[in-house]
């Protein structure tokens, strides 16, 4: 049964990130890349990552899409003419670069030699006792207390910067 | 406890079934006779003038990314109210300061006039455009 | 139970879509996303090594990602924007800003 | 395992049924009450009261020519009303009707309901967008600024219900909710969290773009908004939507702050019934009373005066609770 789910996701996840590359129109390709997000939501929830998972759509799905949806929209993009991926270029050579050490690295992980770290102490057992969100937000707000704080400062330059390129006008 | 989620999953699945089952049927059971005129774009009865996805104001574009980092704060506030009665008076101070920075920041546009949709050309409009100043009208004009 | 390894397969596979996105697509927004679909493959990578190694941190850093990933978009957002509005394209082969 | 599975496939299935009439039925009590405060009569040819009329009206639906329109994006077109009705139907799957009517119970319920209401902004913009016309792009990208504008209001506003009660499952915050203060008031949290309820209710309906925020479909000067453009079964959809989001809306806010199914003497499914009934009348009553807003006033509320109210309410009710604990 998991085994099933966790197929159907993955299938579902790796075709939608394809589609997402292949398509030569950007609605098309953010259509492709909301349905990754969700494929991969599923993947969360069978990861016992419930929090995660709903967070993950809240914040991909509905408001980093929407924003993909709404510049697209803006520009207004027309599909492009020529076949979107070109090979054959510098491009494709580092791409294969890059694919050969992810896939080496992966061996490394795959093989029968894992490297697993030392265990947590939060097994399925612990978490459902004291609930996923509870368990992640005393994580959260006490031993990661500096990130978090520093977190506000990085969405506020965010806002400090799209605000002023967005209101800057053409001279 | 992943049992649970199961039910939503075929929920899902009933509701895009009724969804399109419903379509489908009713574009089988419909009648189907279209002309050019009938296919064309609503446009109070006149032909169509150019086409509509032209580029809109970057309003919108704006309020997307506040929303964002609002989206933001918010996600992070469910898990500390969660447990805020434990955290206590620390994890009061806590999120204050973070609320406080992003307070700060809708301050920022605020004052910069991020959030005024059109007031200045409705102002102009009603001939109250002596009482906009010049450089906040420059401010929130957008092309 | 599913092992890690297929985790770590799909994860890796979904990055080597996003790099691939980046290196061949010329479409500024299309290149984003495939950024924004390598820091997913990351956070699927983050989870599922919390959930084997009975530990909540990866949870905690899929949070600062997807923080990060939102700030990340909202500039770099803008920026496309900005760009579009002086050159009227988000084809970066177009776009030559620094070559002056 | 099985045992749960049929018994969540038997209630899916009541469920769903119950929300359809319920959303046909709708449509009727909303022109009969505005009817009423506008001193006609509302439908009242199709069987008697008009009772009828909700089923003329699907039957006509369905027979309808099924038109796209030229340079339409056909897939996105047909797909959009499906994109729009799925969120609105399936909000109702962590909802408590009773003490243990409830679909599925899982632990972040209230996350579910935000995840699944934040997607009802996708039918919206892509079926402006992919119909090719301006008036359903204005209206579809205005609708889309607008719902995500208030969502965030809708967002803060359940926090405080959330410090409260320690939990995001929606059993338990009802729950949380039964007893009596001083053996007299009930221990909803209308009474702790008024401004909470209060921006949750304005908000809520900003988000189901209904009136005074039915900016996206308003009809004097967007024709009719993101919809424009379609017929039939498609159309329906739509509005299937718009009037299930209103259902959920209501339990929704039942359940955070009426008490839910909690409530003496009657059963609990009839208590929860009854305060979502009270809800829904409060929306068409709002319509039928308030004129449309300005859209500039719109947002500007939106960003002025609800984000920063909820923003301090979510703090003052930090602060209350550490103080009174």
């Amino acid at each position: 049964m998991e085994w099933a789910l966790f197929l159907t996701f993955a299938l579902l996840a790796g075709a939608a990130a394809v589609g997402m590359v292949l398509q030569r129109s950007p609605i098309y390709s953010a259509l492709c890349l909301i349905l990754t997000f969700f494929a991969q939501a599923g993947l969360y929830v069978l990861l016992h990552a419930q929090l995660i998972a709903f967070v993950h759509i809240i914040v991909y799905a509905g408001a980093i899409m929407v924003l993909f949806l709404f510049v697209i929209m803006l520009l207004d993009l027309r599909p492009e003419d020529h076949p979107p991926v070109r090979f054959g270029q510098a491009g494709m050579l580092l791409g294969l670069i890059l694919a050969a050490l992810l896939l080496a690295e992966l061996a490394l992980g795959i093989g029968p030699r894992i490297i697993l770290g030392s265990q947590g102490s939060y097994d399925l057992e612990t978490l459902r006792m004291l609930g996923n969100t509870q368990a992640v937000g005393r994580i959260l707000f006490r031993e990661y207390l500096v990130p978090f704080e520093l977190t506000s400062l990085i969405l506020l330059t965010a806002m400090i910067g799209a605000m002023v390129l967005a209101k800057r006008r053409p001279e | 406890m992943l049992v649970e989620y199961l039910p939503i999953l075929l929920f899902i699945a009933a509701a895009a079934l009724f969804a399109g089952g419903s379509i489908l049927l009713s574009s089988l059971a419909g009648p189907w006779r279209p002309f050019a005129e009938k296919l064309e774009p609503y446009e109070c009865g006149m032909a169509p003038v150019g086409m509509a996805r032209e580029r809109f104001s970057v309003k919108f574009y704006l309020v997307a990314m506040l929303f964002i980092i609002f989206d933001i704060e918010i996600i992070f506030l469910f898990p500390w109210a969660v447990i805020f009665k434990e955290l206590g008076w620390f994890g009061f101070f806590e999120m204050g300061g973070f609320v406080l920075v992003l307070v700060l920041g809708l301050a920022y546009v605020w004052r910069k006039g991020g959030l005024e949709w059109d007031e200045p050309e409705r102002a102009a409009v009603d001939g109250e455009s002596r009482t906009v100043p010049t450089e906040q009208r420059a401010g929130t004009g957008f092309r | 139970m599913v092992p890690l390894w297929a985790y770590l397969l799909l994860s890796g596979f979904l990055f080597i879509v996003g790099v691939v996105g980046v290196a061949t697509r010329r479409n500024a927004l299309i290149i984003f996303m495939s950024i924004e679909l390598m820091l997913n493959a990351v956070n699927l990578t983050f989870v599922a090594f919390s959930r084997f190694l009975h530990s909540l941190d990866g949870h905690v850093f899929v949070f600062f990602v997807m923080t990060v990933a939102a700030a990340e978009v909202v500039v770099g957002l803008a920026i496309i924007i900005a760009l579009f509005r002086n050159m009227e394209t988000v084809n970066v082969d177009e776009i030559h800003l620094l070559k002056g | 395992m099985m045992g749960f599975l049929l018994a969540a496939v038997f209630k899916i299935a009541l469920v769903m049924g119950l929300v359809l009439l319920a959303v046909a039925y709708l449509t009727l009590l909303e022109r009969k009450v505005i009817g009423d405060i506008q001193v006609r009569f509302g439908p009242s040819r199709v069987g008697p009261f008009g009772l009828l009329q909700p089923i003329a009206d699907g039957i006509k639906l369905l027979f309808k020519e099924d038109i796209v329109p030229t340079n339409a994006d056909r897939f996105i077109f047909i797909f959009a009303p499906a994109v729009s009705f799925i969120p609105a139907l399936i909000v109702f799957a962590v909802i408590p009707f009773g003490p243990s009517f409830v679909i599925t119970d899982i632990n972040v319920g209230l996350l579910y309901v935000f995840a699944v209401g934040s997607l009802g902004v996708y039918g919206i913009v892509l079926a402006g967008w992919a119909s090719n016309s301006k008036y359903s792009l204005l209206g579809g990208l205005r609708s889309a600024a607008q719902m995500v504008s208030y969502e965030l209001s809708l967002g803060l506003s359940v926090l405080g219900v959330v410090m409260m009660t320690g939990s995001l499952s929606l059993v338990d915050i009802v729950e949380a909710q039964g007893g009596n203060w001083y053996g007299i008031f009930p221990k909803w949290n209308v009474i702790p969290q008024f401004l909470g309820f209060v921006i949750f209710m304005i908000s809520s309906n900003a988000e189901l773009n209904r009136a005074p925020f039915d900016l996206p479909e308003a009809e004097t000067e967007l024709v009719a908004g993101f919809h424009t453009e379609y017929s039939s079964m498609k159309f329906a959809m739509f509005f299937l939507a718009e009037y299930a989001n209103m259902i959920a809306v209501s339990a929704l806010a039942t359940t955070l702050f009426l008490g839910g199914w909690q409530g003496p003497l009657l059963p609990p499914v009839v208590w929860f019934l009854l305060k979502v009934f009270g809800f829904i009348f409060l929306f068409i009553w709002v319509r039928a009373t308030l004129p449309r807003f300005r859209y500039d006033q719109l947002m500007g509320f939106g960003w002025k005066v609800l984000l920063p109210l909820a923003l301090a309410n979510v703090m003052f009710t930090a602060a209350a609770i550490l103080i009174l604990a």
